[in-house]
């Protein structure tokens, strides 16, 4: 089979495939209830933390914003339901710390419609216009890593950006919120893909979406030519092969460009700048509206959820309220997973809430987990798996070697630790069940600790 | 029986590695072999001796030969090894510190090296003329640096396995020498 | 007196066991690999050495004030090669056979560690007898040594033992333990096997120690 | 420990160079000593060595007496002491009870499985022939090489034949070894199985020899024929 | 609810140690039937006597604390069949049993067991008894020998200990003489004589001291490649480099040199490059050093069978280049994404703008595959100044 793959000249080397399990691939989005209660945490992107600028027993409207910052490097929240502040504080944060969070009680009576917003004509707008608008939105890539995106979708100086690439890949196992948005939302897609090509003056974008969603690419390709030739430039939706990790966008770039971004770079530096479906359909909505982020499309899935599906869910909402409504029964369900199942992070609680970078709520049940406990852990048989499967072609097994005997400069020295991803093929495909990309993070991290100490 | 320069030098290189076949160098092989950054430079040195050694063995050879002093000729020897390592490494301190930097700390412990006195031995014993001496010393020095580079790569390779404690340390070299040894019997009769 | 003797005692048993050249300071190894294909050349070697470490030892710790430091290891290598030459004419004397079987093994036990090592580390500082007694310890340990390598060497290897065969005409020799690598293997066990009860007695120590 | 042994101290080089020569002339002595006293008893033991070599393969034997055959073509006597002549071969005339040419023997060395074979071969000038060979220094495999000493069939391959050209120039039938089971003529050297390669050197050493050696000695046989 | 909390990724590929050795087992008994069939009852015992010493062996250790794995993960099964195949079959019983003992102890537990060995165990065994009973090894039997599975070959029953019982004369009760055990490569070696093609690739004639067939072997070994349990790359490099040099030195000299086909197939080549040398513990884990392994241990086959003094050189071959191994591994680490030649070039154009493509379609429109670097090519030299 690898052997095919030579021939047939794929798009990026290396890569695992892991079964799909796209439960929910057809299933049309739904609208969760409010929550009694919710929680947004001040800290839920890369960043400053914004300030509150509302008081504990103030009464908010849906889409007001209640955080503010003047730093670059951030980004204002937005109330998600019609409430009373409820307490500001600390509450549990999905990564184990408590963070400063705002509390909001929801109004049982208020009709949860969207009330708060500036709509703007953006018909003329300049790019400046436009990054502005997107700044006061709240919005943060959705893709997962919630980097603002108003700082993204900022050019630096000396660079030029011509091709805005449209991340459609979504190639985590479960998770289909991606491949819902441009299904049902193409046509906000498409138009926020404008927005976003004013704004960094690219004259071309092109859609990158697996092969397994070729209905996306219908959609969207619809979607284009309802708009006719657009201003700024042209739109392109692409197919790329099925493969995980194709979503990361220097795989996306390869497979759609065949260039590789050198290490270390963004893609501007090859004038590309890279965003996510989810976020461009999001900004193609809001913008116009003037409005917030305040919810999201989670996929709320695995074999421990009665009823599947993605849905469009209010930022704040704690995850046990929607596993409630999405019937996730209590007793067999062992582990609840925030992203996909390949770089998602188990959930410390069930008392965190939703948060603006949150994908997929996945819930494994406990037979699922039990084969994998038991299977045994043996040395490094140097089979090479995980060598021809670090899509960022580094060497898994002499780094898990290194690591074990706590090796870490020598990692970071001589075998590239620094240009690891943590997409986690190396530890899907180890046979000798060797947890390499976990022992990976904790590398990076003391090097890192190292670094500052320094 | 003449034998060829080509036959010398593989016989020296791998069918009677010096190391591995006829047990000479083995406190280095054993001793520097631990990593390669040591062990290469180790090599390099050794082998820059013995065709030092050879050269001096050569003419010494003739010089006692004329004056029937052959009893002399160990104590000469060893005394002419010393003293040309003490030589290069005043010479290569003064004209080339960066090679100095890199082999100095060898230099020394290669006077008590017994693959450098075999060498200047051998080829005594076997009637090497003067081509056959250079070549002979190329070769073994050749085949020292080779088993100490294979030797060097493996021991690095095993410090990142778990070696049970009571193998650990010398015993494990000496059975990886021996291992080694059982591979290069292969070459037996390369250089026939 | 008694004291003094029971000193020398431990200092003469300090090179058999504690300090063995060949197990513990893994010294000298060439010979102790190259010539130990049987008992008779091993205890032949380990005589060789033991003529030429005692006689250089005593004649260094003998000049040991006269020696100007800074040419002591020429003057060192001098003695040892004078001796090394002298041991190599006597063997020749002795017997050509057993000449040919050491071979150059001889003449190399001039760079031998162990002996250059012992003269700078021992007789350069010592006055006489001490010397003469560590210089004995540590060859006697040196040729123990030998002999644990060619007796195993040989029984295995040719079914005898000082060249008297032990398992009668049928025996299969294990050819490999006379060939190169069979003394490293031999060597290796034996470090293996001294490595295993140390740490048998290191655990019973720990027990002990626990349990007071 | 005296002070001075502590204190940095330079030796004068008048001194050193006293000392080193003391200590120099000391060693000399010595190594001259061992050298005159065991001298006599080596030479000795060199010579029985070769004596017991020669008459070994050459059983016959009483006495012998070195020779050179040069280049040239001739043969002379070796004496105390005497330097070989550049491109002459040693050879070793044996002699029975009553002083007649017993055979001459001589060493023939080849590449063997792990080293050089050497090996004394004696030439019977009567039958023109290659009598037996004995072993001066191998590395083969102990049980594999050595058994060219043991294996009957192998010894059975002596007398072999050696007979020159008509213009005794060089071997008529070069000497070769063949594979164990195919010998079919008088020249060829039937190998051992398993140790073919041990065999083999012995037929190249054997021939190398000869080819040079026999036809020097051959036309000097007369000079030989009595012990002198 | 109970909660569990762990660091991705939370799924897991279904391969396993077990699984891949398990598969390799599989594929074995064919080979190893083969086997029994040409030689009979004498294969039969030896191939479990060497296993169940294997087997023995391991489980002493594991025991011990020594090495890691256990006996359940049928790597010893493995080391102790492939052992058994490269042995003669006649081998006397108890050499193969020591053979065992000193492939696992001296090639496995040595170095802590399962993975961490640096040398081919089962070759190690082979190794070591070569050099210490080099007759007894180097004693085949004719195959498909009549009453083949009614009695042993003499040999095999040796007394523990003592030198086997010579074959020759049972051989000559049976009217064959005692070139008849002579393998092909040593009957070319030392006679000059060549083996048929047909005989060499099926080993179905009668008579001849044979191993197993190596058309059978490449067909088992390519269910494992396509299975993805062994890498294709490394039986590809061995025999290439070694049909190449074979291929050069018969062009050369053709009567001094066999023909390159006869190098490939007889002998031990085919089982050591398809199921030795591709042991994964002992062999590189980057693509270009499995090409830079394989490439060494075709070329030292055949110099070892053609210069040195002995008929075969596989085995040496293999274990010279898992010497060589870390050393290889060393110089050919993969290069990391984005820090090869071709992102050097965009390294260079840092800031600047990717021109672009005129004559872009949809890649779908033009019926393209995905473009691999290839792309980069299309892009003109001057990208146009503004
Ligand atoms: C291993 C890996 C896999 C990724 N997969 C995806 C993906 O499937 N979809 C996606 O939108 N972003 C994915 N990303 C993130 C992208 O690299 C990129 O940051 C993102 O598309 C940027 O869009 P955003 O800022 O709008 O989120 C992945 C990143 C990594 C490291
Ligand atoms: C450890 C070992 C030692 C060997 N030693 C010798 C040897 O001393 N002499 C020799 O002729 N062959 C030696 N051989 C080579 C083999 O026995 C070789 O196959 C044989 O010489 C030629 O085979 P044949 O005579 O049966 O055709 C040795 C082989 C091995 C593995
Ligand atoms: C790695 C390896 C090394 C082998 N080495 C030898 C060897 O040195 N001598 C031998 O006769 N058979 C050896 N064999 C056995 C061969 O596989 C084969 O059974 C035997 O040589 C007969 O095949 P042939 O006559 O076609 O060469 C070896 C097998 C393997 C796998
Ligand atoms: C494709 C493949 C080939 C193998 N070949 C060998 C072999 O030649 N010898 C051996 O001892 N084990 C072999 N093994 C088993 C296992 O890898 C071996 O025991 C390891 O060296 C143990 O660390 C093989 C395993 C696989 C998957
Ligand atoms: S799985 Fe990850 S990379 Fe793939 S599409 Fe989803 S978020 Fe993007
Ligand atoms: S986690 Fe790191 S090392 Fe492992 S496959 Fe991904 S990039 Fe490579
Ligand atoms: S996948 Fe696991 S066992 Fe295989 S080489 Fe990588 S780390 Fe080793
Ligand atoms: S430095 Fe000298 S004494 Fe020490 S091990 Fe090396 S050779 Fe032996
Ligand atoms: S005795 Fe130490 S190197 Fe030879």
């Amino acid at each position: 089979m690898k052997l095919l793959s030579y021939f047939r000249g794929e798009a990026f080397q290396r890569g695992v495939h892991p079964p799909s399990c796209k439960l929910t691939a057809s299933t049309r989005i739904r609208r969760l209830p409010f929550a009694p209660k919710v929680t947004v945490p001040l800290s839920q992107h890369i960043g400053r933390v914004p300030r509150p600028i509302v008081r504990v027993g103030q009464e908010v409207v849906r889409g007001e914003p209640i955080a503010k910052s003047d730093e670059w490097l951030s980004v204002p929240h937005h109330a998600p339901v019609t409430g009373v502040v409820e307490f500001i504080g600390l509450r549990p944060g999905v990564r184990g710390p408590w963070v400063e969070s705002i509390v909001i009680r929801a109004h049982p009576g208020a009709s949860q419609e969207d009330l708060w917003g500036r709509p703007r004509d953006l018909a003329d707008a300049t790019g400046g216009d436009i990054l502005q608008a997107i700044w006061d939105s709240g919005m943060v890539g959705l893709g997962g890593a919630a980097f603002p995106t108003h700082a993204k979708l900022t050019v630096p100086k000396q660079a030029k950006v011509h091709t805005l690439v449209v991340n459609g890949c979504e190639c985590e196992p479960y998770l289909t919120c991606d491949h819902r948005v441009m299904v049902e939302q193409a046509d906000a897609l498409v138009t926020g893909i404008r927005y976003a090509m004013r704004a960094t003056g690219a004259v071309r974008s092109i859609v990158g979406i697996e092969d397994n969603k070729p209905d996306a690419v219908v959609a969207i390709r619809e979607a284009i030519a309802r708009c006719g030739r657009i201003p700024e430039g042209e739109v392109y939706a692409e197919l790329v092969p099925t493969k995980y990790p194709q979503g990361s966008e220097k795989m996306l770039v390869m497979a759609l460009f065949g260039v590789e971004i050198p290490a270390g770079d963004l893609p501007v530096s090859l004038g590309m700048v890279v965003n996510n479906v989810g976020t461009l359909a999001a900004l193609g909505k809001l913008l116009p509206a003037g409005r917030g982020l305040i919810e999201r499309v989670v996929t709320i899935t695995g074999p421990g959820v009665a009823k599947p599906g993605d849905y469009i869910v209010p930022l704040g909402t704690p995850l046990r309220f929607v596993l409630d409504y999405a019937g996730a029964p209590g007793a067999e369900s062992r582990q609840v997973i925030l992203g996909g199942p390949m770089m998602g992070q188990a959930a410390a609680s069930l008392d965190v809430p939703i948060t603006k970078g949150m994908s997929g709520v996945l819930v494994m049940r406990g037979d699922e987990l039990a084969w994998r406990e038991h299977q045994k852990t043996y040395p490094c048989i140097k089979c090479a798996e995980c060598v021809e499967s670090c899509p960022m072609g580094l060497n898994p097994s002499q780094l898990g070697m290194l690591a074990a005997k706590r090796e870490y400069d020598l990692m970071g020295s001589d075998y590239h630790l620094g240009e690891c991803f943590e997409c986690g093929c190396c530890s899907y495909v180890c046979p000798s069940n060797i947890p390499l990309v976990q022992q990976f993070r904790i590398a990076k991290q003391i090097l890192r600790e190292k670094a500052i100490s320094k | 029986m003449h034998e060829s320069a080509a036959q010398i030098f593989i016989n020296a290189f791998l069918a009677n590695n010096f190391v591995l076949a006829m047990f000479l160098g083995l406190c280095p092989f054993i001793g520097v072999s631990g990593k390669l950054e040591t062990a290469a430079p180790m090599g390099a040195a050794t082998t820059f001796v013995m065709l030092v050694a050879s050269l001096c063995a050569y003419g010494l050879n003739l010089l006692l030969g004329y004056f029937q002093l052959e009893f002399l000729r160990l104590i000469a020897y060893i005394v002419i090894i010393a003293s040309t390592v003490q030589l290069v490494e005043m010479v290569l301190k003064k004209y080339s510190p960066s090679l100095f930097r890199a082999l100095g700390i060898y230099l020394p412990l290669i006077t008590t090296n017994c693959a450098v006195l075999g060498v200047a031995l051998f080829q005594t014993a076997r009637d090497y003329d003067f081509i056959q001496s250079i070549t002979f010393a190329v070769g073994a020095g050749a085949g020292f640096t080779l088993a100490l580079v294979l030797m060097a790569s493996v021991r690095e390779r095993l410090q990142l396995s778990d070696v049970p404690a009571v193998a650990q340390g010398t015993a494990l070299s000496l059975m990886l020498a021996g291992i080694l040894s059982l591979a290069f019997m292969g070459f037996a009769g390369l250089g026939g | 007196m008694n004291q003094t003797s029971a000193q020398t005692w431990d200092e003469f048993m300090e090179g058999i066991w504690r300090q063995n050249p060949l197990f513990v300071m893994v010294l000298g190894l060439c010979p102790a690999l190259a010539v130990t294909v049987s008992a008779v050349n091993a205890l032949s070697m380990g005589l060789a050495t033991t003529f030429v470490l005692t006689c250089s030892c005593v004649l260094v710790s003998l000049l040991r004030k006269l020696i100007p430091k800074e040419v002591r290891i020429a003057t060192y290598i001098v003695i040892i090669a004078t001796f090394v030459t002298v041991v190599d004419y006597l063997i020749q004397a002795i017997s050509l056979a057993l000449y040919d079987a050491l071979g150059a093994f001889i003449q190399l036990i001039v760079v031998n560690c162990i002996i250059l090592g012992r003269a700078e580390a021992h007789a350069s500082k010592n006055p006489l007898l001490p010397t003469l007694i560590n210089a004995l310890g540590m060859s006697a340990g040196f040729t123990l040594g030998l002999l644990a390598l060619g007796s195993v060497r040989e029984i295995l290897g040719a079914g005898a033992f000082f060249g008297v065969a032990l398992f009668g005409p049928d025996f299969q020799p294990w050819v490999v333990m006379v060939l190169p690598p069979g003394g490293f293997f031999v060597l290796g066990a034996w470090l293996l096997i001294f490595a295993a009860i140390a740490r048998r007695k290191q655990k019973k120590l720990a027990e002990i120690t626990q349990n007071a | 420990m005296t002070s001075a042994t502590i204190l940095p101290q330079t030796t004068s080089p008048a001194a050193m160079i006293r000392t080193l020569g003391l200590i120099a002339a000391l060693c000399g002595f010595i190594i001259v000593a061992a050298y005159q006293g065991t001298y006599d008893a080596v030479q000795e033991n060199k010579r029985i060595a070769v004596e017991r070599a020669v008459f070994k393969v050459i059983p016959t034997a009483r006495s012998i007496v070195e020779y050179f055959a040069t280049p040239a073509g001739s043969v002379t006597k070796v004496g105390a002491g005497d330097t070989a002549p550049v491109g002459s071969i040693k050879f070793y005339a044996a002699y029975d009870a009553s002083d007649r040419l017993a055979g001459i023997a001589a060493e023939g060395v080849a590449k063997g499985y792990s080293d050089n074979v050497r090996i004394l071969f004696a030439y019977d000038p009567a039958s023109a022939s290659i009598s037996g060979f004995g072993l001066v220094a191998m590395r083969e495999t102990p049980g594999i090489g050595d058994k060219i000493l043991v294996d009957k069939d192998f010894l059975a391959n002596f007398p072999l034949e050696a007979k020159l050209t008509d213009d005794l120039k060089k071997l008529a039938q070069a000497i070769v070894t063949v594979k164990h089971g195919s010998k079919t003529h008088s020249w060829e050297i039937d190998a051992i199985t398993g140790a073919t390669i041990t065999s083999r050197a012995v037929g190249r050493a054997i021939n190398d020899s000869a080819q040079l050696l026999l036809p020097r000695i051959v036309p000097n046989l007369t000079q030989l024929k009595e012990k002198s | 609810m109970s909660i569990e909390i762990r660091s991705a990724p939370h799924i897991k590929g279904t391969r396993s140690v077990e699984q891949i050795m398990r598969h390799v087992v599989w594929s074995l008994l064919p080979v190893c039937a083969f086997f029994v069939f040409q030689y009979g009852l004498s294969a039969l015992l030896s191939l479990l006597v060497v296993t169940v010493s294997c087997l023995l062996t391991e489980r002493f250790f594991v025991r011990q604390g020594g090495q890691s794995g256990d006996i359940g993960d049928f790597s010893a099964i493995i080391t102790g069949l492939l052992l058994a195949l490269s042995l003669p079959p006649g081998f006397p019983l108890w050499m193969g049993a020591v053979a065992g003992i000193v492939a696992i102890a001296l090639g496995k537990a040595l170095f802590g067991g399962i993975g961490f060995n640096v040398f081919n165990p089962a070759l190690i065994g082979r190794a070591f008894v070569q050099a210490a009973f080099p007759q007894a090894i180097a004693t085949y039997t004719p195959s498909f020998m009549p009453g083949r599975f009614y009695e042993f070959i003499p040999s095999s029953m040796t007394i523990p200990l003592m030198q086997p019982v010579s074959v020759v004369e049972w051989l000559q009760a049976r009217q064959f003489d005692a070139l008849a055990g002579a393998t092909p490569l040593a009957k070319w070696k030392f006679e000059g004589v060549l083996a048929n093609a047909d005989d060499l690739l099926t080993s179905l004639s009668g008579h001849m001291a044979v191993g197993p067939s190596p058309v059978l072997i490449l067909v088992c070994g390519a269910y494992l490649a396509f299975r993805r349990f062994l890498d294709w790359r490394i039986p590809a490099a061995i025999l290439g480099s070694a049909g190449l040099t074979a291929w050069m030195l018969f062009a050369l000299n053709d009567v001094r040199f066999p023909n390159p086909f006869f190098m490939l197939f007889s002998g031990g080549l085919i089982l050591g490059a398809v199921y030795m040398a591709t042991d994964m513990a002992t062999s590189p884990v980057t693509p270009k050093g499995m090409w830079v392994y394989g490439a060494l241990i075709g070329l030292l086959t055949v110099i070892i069978r053609y210069y040195s003094g002995l008929p075969e050189g596989v085995m040496y071959a293999i274990l010279i280049a898992n010497a060589a191994t870390p050393l290889i591994e060393k110089i050919t680490q993969p290069t990391p994404f984005g820090k090869g030649v071709l992102s050097n070039l965009g390294r260079q154009k840092k800031g600047a703008s990717y021109p672009l493509h005129s004559g872009y379609i949809s890649r779908e429109d033009a019926g393209a595959v995905t473009p691999k670097k290839r792309f980069l090519f299309n892009k003109p030299k001057h990208p146009p100044k503004e």
